[in-house]
């Protein structure tokens, strides 16, 4: 096994594969901004390398810098994490290059699944469900209503370097699909300097769900089952459950099929996602592969045992899969809710300061992946989750009152939070029915603004003087009064003087 | 000297509401009075900024921590910002001009001078009671008396200005 | 459900009971002595009432306060925790007149189960192999040695009214029978004033293997496999885990169908532990049962994914056991450590004082079930137990190495602690091999006196050296120097004075 | 007056025995000596009692907690119990003899003093050498010199009594 590896992330992710590390053995290495200097991940290293500058091109996507950080401490591998480098098929060369393990698929795996167009001709080879469509090279309006036509409708129009919704048209029926595509086109020419397009069969009642993946270098490939992404607010997924309360062994076994043809397809090695869009017919289709370990991927830990960072390590040091597809079975039911330092109230516009206050909940099956701890300051460089909090249990149901109780013991003071906000979509009735779509959020929480009225209860009154009472010294109080006849400090007319 | 029990005005503001509080200790008791209703409570500091305040037969749990401007309390799951206010806009700083506005809702026990009338700095203007106590309206510095906005028994509003006052120059 | 319920205990157990209310919404309530005012399980809990004195027999064990206290505050229902009350049929039956739900098994079958002669005769009457011996009322020594010569030898004559070794002889072989029958009656008559003894069979290469038990009121009772509890020092087990490093497919089989039948005998409700002894040769024999939660079931809910006081709440609350036996199964291996305050280098001698630091170890499949926090002061009036520390891993192995990675991070500090020794045991060759009886701890940690030589390492002295410095303020070194020139403050001559 | 880099010198028990340290701290960087080996460390305390200490590439993680009379340092997942003693028994009131046992090992670099001389209060009799710093061994009353036990350049070990003095009968 490697015996030190320089993880090039930070927050939760970071400590989180540190963690792993430090149980197998292997000395760890930070990298740090100069805004993270006193992160949870530079106290919990063994060593830690500054990158300086807190601007991500300068740090954390600085490819150049972190191989050297490497280089420096003598690590013989690099976990990319997720986000950052951990995508980026240049990164994984270059570590190659320099002699470094990177841990995770090959460069050319990453590039060939980073372009869509090119992964989604590899999964039709497959023969693994892709959305109907057409992303051809032939981009004559002829040609695209022609192809459109064939797709059938509704579908939709999106810009090839799109990106925002700009350059997207939803196409309702065949007399609209001409002008679609000459408005997408106009669009995309302005906004991406490009006018090229691509059709796609619009999907009616879309949820996410992905399978994880586990291969390794001698041939072995495993999937291990679903999670249910559909939460998400501008495609950012904020509460991911599994099993899939819309899943029958049916399916999954249809599912997870797919998702070990995909990846073998891919050449794929290491920990991986394959993600899908699942219609309310239950047809899958697939949507991309993701070269890396995801952000929900605890939830599948919960439900499986399996403990994927050690695998990805393991992996990654050339260990064979000895986890077989016929033993793994899933337990129970896990949640994941992202903890973000955002104000759900007002655009889920970041919020930053420091943190005042930090407690975990703490019970049986409650886990923290946390990248925060008090006194750490959240600025606006990076991500603003601070945390997820990840339960398990029984069933769904006792899953969710789990997590409700849990968030409800959730203490992140000096920063605005979305934890109020997770809280009251898990109690919303349609998603404790377990129906979710990816258009959750924006049907019944688009202008959420605090649930609950904003009154201060009486109780937090009641505290609030005593933590004042009890925090301003009677001498204080004393000498007020004298100083100052205008003082908020009097004497009470009800009790008698002296002692 | 009186070093007895001592009370505590203190207005909170949350979400643009202003909350007028008192509370007043004596040993391990404190007696809040919030919106006429006093709750007599004990209460302890589990760690710093975790209060455990009893309250008859409830606990109230919560979480306090201090931000740069304002409070943060955490109750039942939930966060809410508070600031401590000084209504008339004073700051605690070493010399401060007193101001003419009531820092309670009360009832205005008596009045102290007359308009038309010269008044010299820190004279009492105006008597008011609220919740057992009493404050005192003061002149912010030498002048004339204007106006006088309310007179004896009638109910003061926080925030309300009690009196006018015409402020003599000074060279 | 309830709405209300009383937590009958202290420590972490009350926590753990506490915590499973929350999450179904049930209102709790602590009883705490004069000594636990601050503790814990008074923070958690939402209604809390005092026992007063601090004696066990005047607080935790006092009947008649308990139900007071419950009566006082409205509670429906009275969860008795492990140790004090909880094995009380007195208690069970006085919860019951006063119309409170004793969260447990009937009065009756705890009484009858307490009665470890009367159990075993149930026992073998449903079959369940109990170890070979004479339970009878013939006293005579003729009669003894005429039954001793048919369970054959080695075997041990033991004190009925027994406990701490006294009254007992372990017999090799046939003629020193009658001798050691004659000694074991003189012994027993003076130390408990009767000569009653019994008769068993020697059980060679011994482990404590126990099944837990769920059983509701509409006639469903399922096991959940087994626990392995040979690590006892003075028959108190410190570390358990499951599955048994020495179980197989059919043994397990096989024990949790004697396991449930037992409890089917036993007329067993709520959740129970069957505990058997395992000989060399995969014989296995029925003990005791336990008529209650044991420390140790956090292994079991970690394995199988049930959560065990839940399920002693639903049950209690009349509703029917709706998983099937057929259904569970286990995933990975758990390990659990008792945390002590105690000495292991010293006799296991408690220690009492104030908790300074309490650092949980956290990450994934980690959980701490603890009674303290810092600034709590340990008492010599309770079982030193501070906390549990469980992990779970894809395997045994995987388990054991999470498991001395948490105890490294495992912060105590205040009292002295077994934390060190019991990251020893399971560093211990034999012990990761699992050859484990439980005399393991009494073979291989006779006389430990803190394994590593005791050396303060130079990483400490630079540390505290670093820290003294730290607090140390400028003025008070100044002055110092000035007042008292035998003061341990100096100019150093290497640098330079002024700025 | 002097305010300039200042020196500690430190003897720490733990399992009888005892630890003879100096540290040294310039701003941000502290110099520890032990055992004739002279670490340069940079640290913080991430929360309290909590240290990260950086000794080159390598970081010295460790937890400190003060009890009655010893500390509590939680290192690599052991805890040490240490006190930090005065070797010779002292203790640090307002009041207190000095005495002649030397409070660290060093070198003796020079003895003011002879056998059979008269000696007054705080007058130095040895001054011993150890890690760069200078100790004076002080006569802790008025007296008479009556053995001196260790020579120039002789090497003196921590806790040896240094000279024995006949203490002069005071009325």
């Amino acid at each position: 096994m490697f015996s030190k590896v320089l993880i090039a992330n930070r927050g939760e992710i970071a400590v989180r594969i540190m963690k792993a590390c430090q149980e197998m053995n292997i000395k760890t290495v930070a990298v740090y901004s100069d805004v993270d200097k006193h992160a949870p991940h530079v106290h919990l290293a063994d060593e830690s390398v500054s990158l300086g500058d807190p601007t991500p091109s300068e740090s954390y996507l600085n490819i150049q810098k972190i191989i050297e950080s490497a280089q420096k401490v003598s690590a013989e591998a690099i976990h990319p994490g997720y986000g950052f480098l951990a995508e980026n098929p240049d990164f994984a060369k270059a570590c190659k290059d320099s002699g470094i393990v990177f841990i995770g698929p090959s460069a050319s795996v990453i590039k060939h699944m980073g372009d869509k167009i090119e992964a989604k001709k590899t999964m039709q080879k497959a023969n693994v469900p892709v959305i109907p469509g057409y992303h051809g090279d032939k981009q004559d309006v002829s040609t695209l209503v022609h192809e459109g036509k064939k797709i059938g409708f509704p579908l939709i129009v999106k810009a090839s370097s799109g990106g925002g919704g700009k350059g997207m048209r939803l196409v309702k029926t065949d007399d609209e699909l001409e002008q679609a595509i000459e408005g997408a086109k106009r669009e995309s020419k302005s906004a991406f300097g490009n006018d090229s397009v691509f059709l796609e069969k619009y999907i009616d009642k879309p949820r996410h769900i992905e399978f994880q993946i586990l291969g390794d270098e001698h041939g072995h490939i495993i999937h291990l089952f679903e999670r249910e992404c559909s939460i998400q607010r501008r495609h950012q997924k904020i509460i991911e459950e599994t099993p899939s309360p819309m899943m029958t062994p049916k399916l999954r076994e249809q599912m997870g099929s797919a998702a070990v043809a995909a990846a073998k397809a891919a050449g794929y090695t290491n920990a991986g996602t394959v993600e899908f869009m699942v219609d309310g017919h239950h047809q899958f289709y697939f949507m991309e592969m993701n070269t890396r370990l995801q952000v929900e991927h605890p939830i599948t830990e919960a439900t499986t045992g399996i403990d994927l960072v050690k695998w990805q390590l393991k992996i990654a040091n050339d260990m064979e899969l000895t986890v077989k597809q016929q033993e793994l079975t899933q337990h129970g039911h896990a949640l994941e809710c992202r903890i973000y330092a955002e104000d759900p109230a007002h655009g889920f516009l970041p919020s930053v300061g420091t943190l005042s206050k930090v407690e975990f909940p703490q019970g049986p099956n409650v886990r923290n992946d946390a990248g925060i701890e008090p006194d750490f300051e959240i600025t606006p460089y990076y991500d603003p989750m601070l945390a997820k909090l990840i339960v398990s249990a029984e069933n769904r149901t006792e899953s969710i009152n789990k997590m409700i109780w849990a968030l409800s013991q959730y203490v992140v003071l000096g920063v605005t939070t979305n934890i109020s906000f997770l809280a009251q979509v898990l109690e919303h009735p349609e998603f404790q029915r377990g129906n979710i779509t990816t258009h959750f959020l924006e049907t019944f929480f688009k202008d959420w603004t605090g649930g609950k009225k904003g009154e201060l209860p009486v109780d937090a009154l009641i505290a609030l003087a005593v933590y004042d009472a009890m925090h301003t010294q009677r001498q204080e109080l004393v000498r007020f009064k004298e100083a100052d006849p205008h003082s908020p400090w009097k004497h009470v007319g009800r009790w008698r003087m002296g002692t | 000297m009186e070093d007895g029990n001592i009370g505590m005005f203190i207005n909170y503001e949350h979400a643009n509401h202003v909350y007028n509080v008192t509370v007043e200790r004596r040993e391990n008791e404190f007696f809040i009075t919030y919106d006429n209703i006093e709750y007599t409570v004990t209460a302890q500091e589990i760690k710093p900024g975790q209060l455990n305040v009893n309250l008859g037969d409830r606990m109230i749990k919560c979480m306090i921590s201090e931000g740069e401007d304002r409070k943060y309390v955490f109750i039942n799951g939930q966060v809410f910002q508070v600031k401590r206010v000084e209504l008339t806009g004073r700051r605690k700083t070493e010399k401060k001009e007193t101001d003419l506005n009531s820092p309670i809702s009360g009832t205005v026990v008596s009045v102290k001078t007359k308009e038309g009338e010269s008044i010299q700095k820190d004279d009492v203007i105006m008597v008011i009671e609220a919740m057992k106590m009493e404050y005192l309206i003061r002149a912010p510095y030498n002048g004339l008396v204007k106006k006088i906005n309310f007179k004896e028994k009638d109910q003061i509003e926080i925030g309300k200005l009690a009196a006018e006052i015409e402020r003599t120059k000074e060279d």
